[in-house]
């Protein structure tokens, strides 16, 4: 039997499960970030392959996964400048302890 | 089963490309630097391991292996064993797409990826990870500054890397390296649309210069403030590891230099005379240093010999164009040529100039190389769509 | 300026609340704040003398309140008598404010002395300036307060604190009395203005015995105030206050407000039936005036010798006033204030520079303080009676009419006379002539600032006298005068008597204590039995303890136990009955009230900590919803 | 037949150290972790004919991305956080979420029938992507640029020590 465009989505499900998973347990806020990013690639490998499978002949999919990308790229560097921030300010970057706003 | 043939393939040019790095890059490269810098301190260097210390850096090598594995207390030991392997695979992977030279009709090339020099720059920039990994796991103040600094600066350098790759790229109109050295047939990247090949060559050349590390950008393993920066804990062969990778990466950008911007293997198609005239001021220029007696002088031995290969070159040229047969010589001699001048380029600045300081060093990148990368681009391409 | 008679007791009532913040802030520590509104007051008052002389009379009244729809006024009025003692108040005040300066020199309490001395001055002046029992009786008590806070003034001395104690509550008895009266008045007449009473009184809506009952009562304040028999014992207590507070409240001014209350309210008691409220007072005078003679000739201390001098004179007043010497009284007010004054200031000079009140330990000042010397000599004339010092005049003039109206106060007040000049002359010879006893003294004289009041008051008490001499028409008599009272015309060969009576006691004071001719000693052992008598006082203060002191004491015990065991018995009891309550009602509150409260609070609790879930401020709480939400969704997309 | 073991072991590469990156009490080898998760699936990339985005992928996530992660775990305290408790209270509901919603999407991706076009392998090259990137795609090319530009400057500001 040959890959299919199943194979490829059953993969990237589980990835963007897992990345789910990362984000939904996480404390540090850098993880959390990494979940996304797991889950950003796991899109990825969707438009990727529905491109590959659906629609040969176009390209359509890669340039939304480089838009995708890049716009992963953006969200990691001012996620990260936010993290930095929070550090800063409150000397942690646990998500559950930055609770400044609640009272 | 064409995917087990793939795989033996796959296998057997790891290995041949990793003897190569071993033997060629590391040893070689390393018996070079110590050679060369003895030269430029008016010193011998290695001289009496084999035949002028060429066996020097084997034994070296011999020393490390017998050397016990130190791993620091409190160290992370699965990240700190495997960061200078990820650096050393990083700086094998480089060699994928350098093409050496043809034979025939078929290019010497592990892999002719349709975007090649993407991906060179993209295993370049591996390595920081492993840099940034050992430094990590070393548990020592002064790895980790090392490591920190590393990847500040690879960061901030593989922009102007890239711009200069994507010039080269626009001007060749493909990504490939096999693409690009055939580009050249007609005209040296480095001298087309002058002269901002030369400006882009610069670019790319200082960035490569950062990217691995060397001087006057080795602030990540200065020895003189961070005893060795991230590979200040590791010992024998992993230690060994880390330099390979170094040199590996150090000469694959060379290697990426020769490509891009002198034309890889071709062969500089130059009229007879010239290569005569060359020939002829060579010789003289040795004789007239042989006679005068300056040749005992130790510090001019490397420049005489340099010019007396040189000038057999431009002899052995002469006669071959005069015999009308082309190409004069195999293509790898002209590839490796072009390469270890570039390498030999490298080591003079490193034994020549000073260290930067760290802001002067981001100043550089993000101040410096950047506009004049992307100014170069915008120039350039105009320059191309007009004259097309 | 008559209608603004009225700033004169503010003037002093302003400075008073001055010191009081102001304190060591103020000009010259208070002196000056309090010197300068009595000059001011004094001027205002010579204005206001001038106008009264020219004729002029004010009474003004304003409506201060309604009790049994009957208009309760106040207000004030200016008179011949209201000028006169405006005048003695305010000039020898300021007299004596200044001398202050001096006698206080260094006292830690120096700016409270001038606020008190200057509230004293603000509601003495009130008193006299009043229309009206209301008002009067303000200024009354006030100046009680105030001779209660000026006596205790040094209040370290425990004879201090117990005589301003003793001054205030033995007045206090004395007030009650006139209270009454006043009361009795009010209720008969429905008015306290002094105008719509005596119009009562004239027209017979208020006559009989209830008049004169009311006109005693009256009479009782005055006694209280002036020091009179049976209320005298707080005078010479009185004496444990600074000199020149004695001056101005004990012998100028406070103690002539009783004097002033009757011949104010003269009508009142002239028209009692067969005038027998001034019966009583004239015999109360007359007894007041022979005895404290008496006590004042075997007293040592030189103030208490003044004390006594104090009350008999105020006894001669009392006397004047009850045998119809209405002008006479007045008159021996005025030059009274005036002699006295300077006799108490020139002790207090004395004191100051012997720091003992003991004439016994003195002798020879005359030489060391002539200015003080010569003064008292001054003083002491004028007191004895001797022409044409201004004592004389107006005792002359008492004795006078006392001779017209009854032989048996005459005789009393010739002795009480006798006396006078003889202890008077007693203390100045021990003081000022002679040699210094005291080996741990070292007098001097007194500063300026002290010797020259002396010196304007000797003036005074010299001259004062003339206003009520026989020449030019007498023009005291025509000034303050009540009809159906008119004194008797001067008599010279009664006059000479008079003088030799006073003359009398001086010589005699001169053969025992300057010359030792009949040494003191014989005299006592001839007087035995009345000597040991006047020693005691007359067991006044003892009778006092045995009639009042020791049964009230006693009955403040029996109530104490009854106190203890009966009141509050009943008190505790009540309290524990409503302890017992408030237990039963603590359950109540504990498992009823709190209970219902703790449930509503038990519920917002929990409601809010399940609607908690809703906005956790954690974004991973939010994502794990819609996660979830995202799980239905495809389910349900499955499912369909 | 190879391209199936090729596939197998990418989605290996992929998915185990991505398992780690959730679950390692240690943060610096979760960032770590991603490396192989990044080249896993560059890799698929690569199966799929997708060379530049492969490329860029490398470039992006493993060249830049992780290594900014590094970068902020080692400048906060995250680099020496071995000891600290990584995961917080809802990991049993998360982890319930995540296998459900994994079941049901693979339920719903197996039970969908795909028309799958040509699987003769298509040859992408780098100069149709760019040209569909200035083409047709130019508005979203541009806008991601602008994007691109916006949280450069707000990146910078935001993490900006000021004075």
């Amino acid at each position: 039997m040959h890959v299919g465009l199943t194979h490829y989505l059953a993969v990237s499900t589980m990835l963007f499960c897992i990345g789910l998973y990362g984000v939904l347990t996480r404390r540090n806020a850098v993880a959390i970030l990494m979940g996304i990013e797991l889950m950003l690639n796991a899109s990825n490998i969707n438009l990727v392959a529905f491109n590959r499978y659906v629609a040969p002949g176009a390209v359509g999919g890669q340039t939304f996964a480089l838009v995708i990308i890049t716009l992963a790229a953006c969200e990691a560097a001012v996620g990260l400048a936010l993290v930095m921030a929070a550090y800063r300010s409150l000397e942690t970057i646990h998500v559950d302890e930055i609770n400044v706003m609640k009272w | 089963m064409a995917w087990l043939t793939e795989i033996l393939k796959a296998v057997l040019l790891t290995l041949v490309l990793f003897t190569y790095l071993a033997v060629v890059t590391a040893m070689f490269g390393v018996y070079l630097e110590r050679k060369i810098s003895g030269w430029i301190q008016a010193r011998l260097g290695p001289k009496h391991v084999g035949p002028q210390g060429l066996l020097q850096t084997i034994a070296d090598t011999v020393k490390l292996l017998q050397k016990e594995h130190i791993t620091p207390r409190q160290a992370d030991v699965l990240i700190f064993n495997a960061a200078p392997i990820m650096v050393a695979v990083a700086g094998l992977l480089d060699w994928v797409v350098i093409p050496f030279g043809r034979l025939g009709d078929r290019v010497l090339v592990v892999r002719d990826i349709n975007i090649g020099v993407l991906y060179f720059s993209a295993m370049a920039s591996l390595t920081v990870i492993g840099i940034l990994a050992g430094g990590w796991a070393s548990n020592n103040k002064y790895a980790l500054l090392g490591g920190l600094r590393a990847a500040s600066q690879m960061v901030s350098y593989e922009i102007p890397l890239a711009l200069g790759i994507l010039w080269v790229a626009m001007v060749a109109g493909t990504l490939s390296t096999v693409g690009i050295v055939e580009a050249q047939r007609g005209l040296w990247f480095i001298f087309s649309v002058p002269p901002f090949g030369v400006l882009a060559a610069v670019t790319f050349l200082t960035a490569a210069t950062a990217e691995v590390n060397r001087v006057p950008f080795d602030l990540p393993e200065a020895e003189s403030e961070l005893v060795a920066g991230y590979f200040a804990e590791y010992t024998g062969m992993r230690f060994a590891l880390f330099q390979l990778g170094e040199y590996a990466e150090a000469f694959a950008m060379a290697a990426l230099a020769a490509i891009m911007f002198l034309g890889g293997w071709l062969e500089p198609n130059l009229p007879a005379w010239l290569w005569l005239t060359l020939g002829i001021a060579g010789v003289f220029v040795v004789v007239l240093l042989v006679v005068s007696g300056a040749a005992r002088e130790l510090i001019l031995q490397p420049i005489l010999i340099l010019l007396a290969l040189s000038t057999a070159l431009c002899v052995i040229m002469f006669f071959g164009v005069q015999a009308g047969r082309s190409p004069v010589l195999p293509s790898p001699v002209w590839f490796f040529t072009k390469m270890f001048a570039l390498v030999f380029f490298l080591i003079w600045m490193r034994w020549t100039y000073p260290r930067l300081r760290l802001d002067q060093l981001l100043n550089l990148s993000w101040k410096v190389l950047l506009p004049a990368g992307l100014l170069n681009l915008l120039i350039t391409g105009f320059l191309i769509t007009v004259a097309r | 300026m008559l209608p603004y008679a009225w700033i004169i007791p503010v003037l002093p009532f302003i400075g008073f609340w001055w010191i009081i913040f102001a304190g060591r802030r103020a000009p010259g520590q208070g002196a000056y704040v309090a010197i300068g509104a009595m000059i001011g007051a004094a001027v205002l008052s010579v204005a206001a003398f001038i106008e009264v002389l020219r004729g002029a009379r004010y009474d003004t009244s304003l409506v201060w309140a309604t009790v049994l729809n009957r208009p309760l006024e106040v207000g004030f009025q200016v008179d011949p008598l209201t000028s006169v003692m405006l005048l003695i108040v305010t000039v020898v005040g300021s007299l004596i404010f200044v001398y202050s300066i001096g006698y206080m020199q260094g006292d830690p309490r120096y700016p409270r002395f001038f606020a008190y001395m200057s509230l004293f001055a603000s509601s003495m002046l009130l008193l006299v300036l009043s229309n009206n029992f209301l008002s009067l009786y303000a200024g009354w008590e006030l100046v009680g307060l105030c001779s209660y806070l000026l006596i205790g003034f040094w209040f370290e001395r425990p004879a201090a604190a117990r005589a301003s104690m003793k001054a205030f509550v033995t007045t206090r008895v004395g007030d009650f009395f006139m209270f009454l009266g006043i009361l009795l008045i009010f209720v008969q007449l429905g008015t306290l203005n002094f105008d719509g009473i005596f119009a009562g009184v004239e027209t017979g809506r208020f006559a009989g015995g209830l008049l004169t009952l009311a006109a005693v009562l009256v009479f009782g304040g005055a006694v209280g105030k002036s020091a009179q028999v049976p209320l005298h014992v707080w005078l010479p207590d009185a004496m444990e206050g600074p000199t020149p507070v004695s001056a101005l409240i004990h012998a100028a001014t406070m103690v002539a407000a009783g004097v002033y209350l009757v011949a104010r309210t003269y009508p009142l008691f002239f028209g009692t039936p067969g005038h027998e409220a001034l019966t009583v007072v004239a015999y109360i005078g007359g007894i007041t005036a022979i005895m404290a003679a008496t006590i004042g000739v075997v007293q040592d201390d030189i103030k208490r010798v003044m004390a006594y001098s104090t009350i008999s004179q105020l006894g001669y007043m009392m006397m004047g006033l009850g045998v119809l010497g209405f002008t006479a009284g007045v008159f021996h007010l005025m030059t009274h204030a005036f002699f006295k004054a300077l006799l108490f200031l020139a002790a207090g000079s004395v004191i100051h520079a012997m720091h003992t009140n003991d004439i016994k330990q003195m002798g020879g000042l005359g030489k060391i303080m002539p200015y003080t010397y010569v003064t008292t000599v001054i003083g002491g004339l004028a007191l004895a009676g001797i022409p044409p010092f201004a004592g004389f005049w107006s005792k002359d003039e008492i004795l006078l009419e006392a001779y017209h109206h009854d032989q048996v106060l005459f005789a009393l007040g010739a002795a009480g006379a006798f006396l006078t000049a003889f202890y008077v002359f007693r203390m100045i010879i021990y003081t000022f002539t002679g040699t210094l006893r005291s080996h741990n003294a070292h007098p001097h004289e007194s500063p300026r600032v002290m010797t020259v009041p002396l010196m304007i008051l000797a003036f005074f008490s010299t001259v004062i006298g003339l206003v009520g001499a026989p020449w030019w028409d007498n023009p005291f008599h025509h000034f303050v005068r009540f009809e159906g009272a008119e004194g008797a015309a001067f008599d010279l060969a009664f006059a000479l008597r008079s003088t030799g009576i006073a003359a009398l006691g001086v010589l005699s004071a001169l053969v025992v204590y300057h010359w030792r001719l009949v040494s003191a000693a014989s005299l006592r052992s001839a007087f035995g039995p009345l000597y040991t008598a006047v020693v005691h006082k007359y067991y006044w203060d003892e009778l006092y303890q045995f009639a009042v002191i020791r049964p009230v004491v006693w009955a403040a015990r029996q109530l104490r136990t009854f106190d203890v065991y009966v009141i509050d018995g009943v008190v505790n009891a009540i309290g524990a009955g409503f302890v017992g309550l408030a237990r039963l009602y603590r359950v109540f509150d504990l498992y009823v009230v709190d209970g219902l409260v703790n449930v509503v609070a038990w519920t917002a609790k929990t409601t809010g900590g399940v609607l908690r879930y809703v906005q956790t401020g954690r974004p991973q709480n939010y994502l794990l919803v819609i996660a979830l939400g995202v799980i239905a969704l495809v389910v349900v997309g499955v499912i369909r | 037949m190879g391209e199936l073991a090729a596939f197998i072991i990418l989605s290996c590469v992929t998915l185990i150290p991505a398992v780690v990156v959730v679950t390692s009490g240690n943060i610096v080898r979760s960032a770590l972790s991603l490396v192989p998760t990044f080249l896993g699936v560059t890799g698929l990339y690569i199966l799929l004919h997708a060379e530049f985005v492969a490329g860029i992928q490398i470039l992006i996530y493993a060249g830049a991305i992780t290594v900014l992660l590094l970068f902020v775990i080692m400048l906060t305290a995250g680099g020496t956080g071995t000891r600290i408790r990584q995961v917080n209270e809802q990991v049993p509901l998360g982890a319930m979420a995540a296998v459900w919603l994994g079941f049901l999407i693979l339920l719903v991706i197996f039970r969908t029938p795909w028309q799958s076009a040509a699987t003769a392998a298509p040859q992408y090259n780098i100069a149709s992507v760019g040209t569909a990137f200035l083409t047709d795609y130019v508005l979203i090319f541009e806008v991601t640029s602008l994007v691109l530009l916006v949280s450069l400057i707000g990146a910078i500001i935001i993490a900006r020590r000021e004075e």
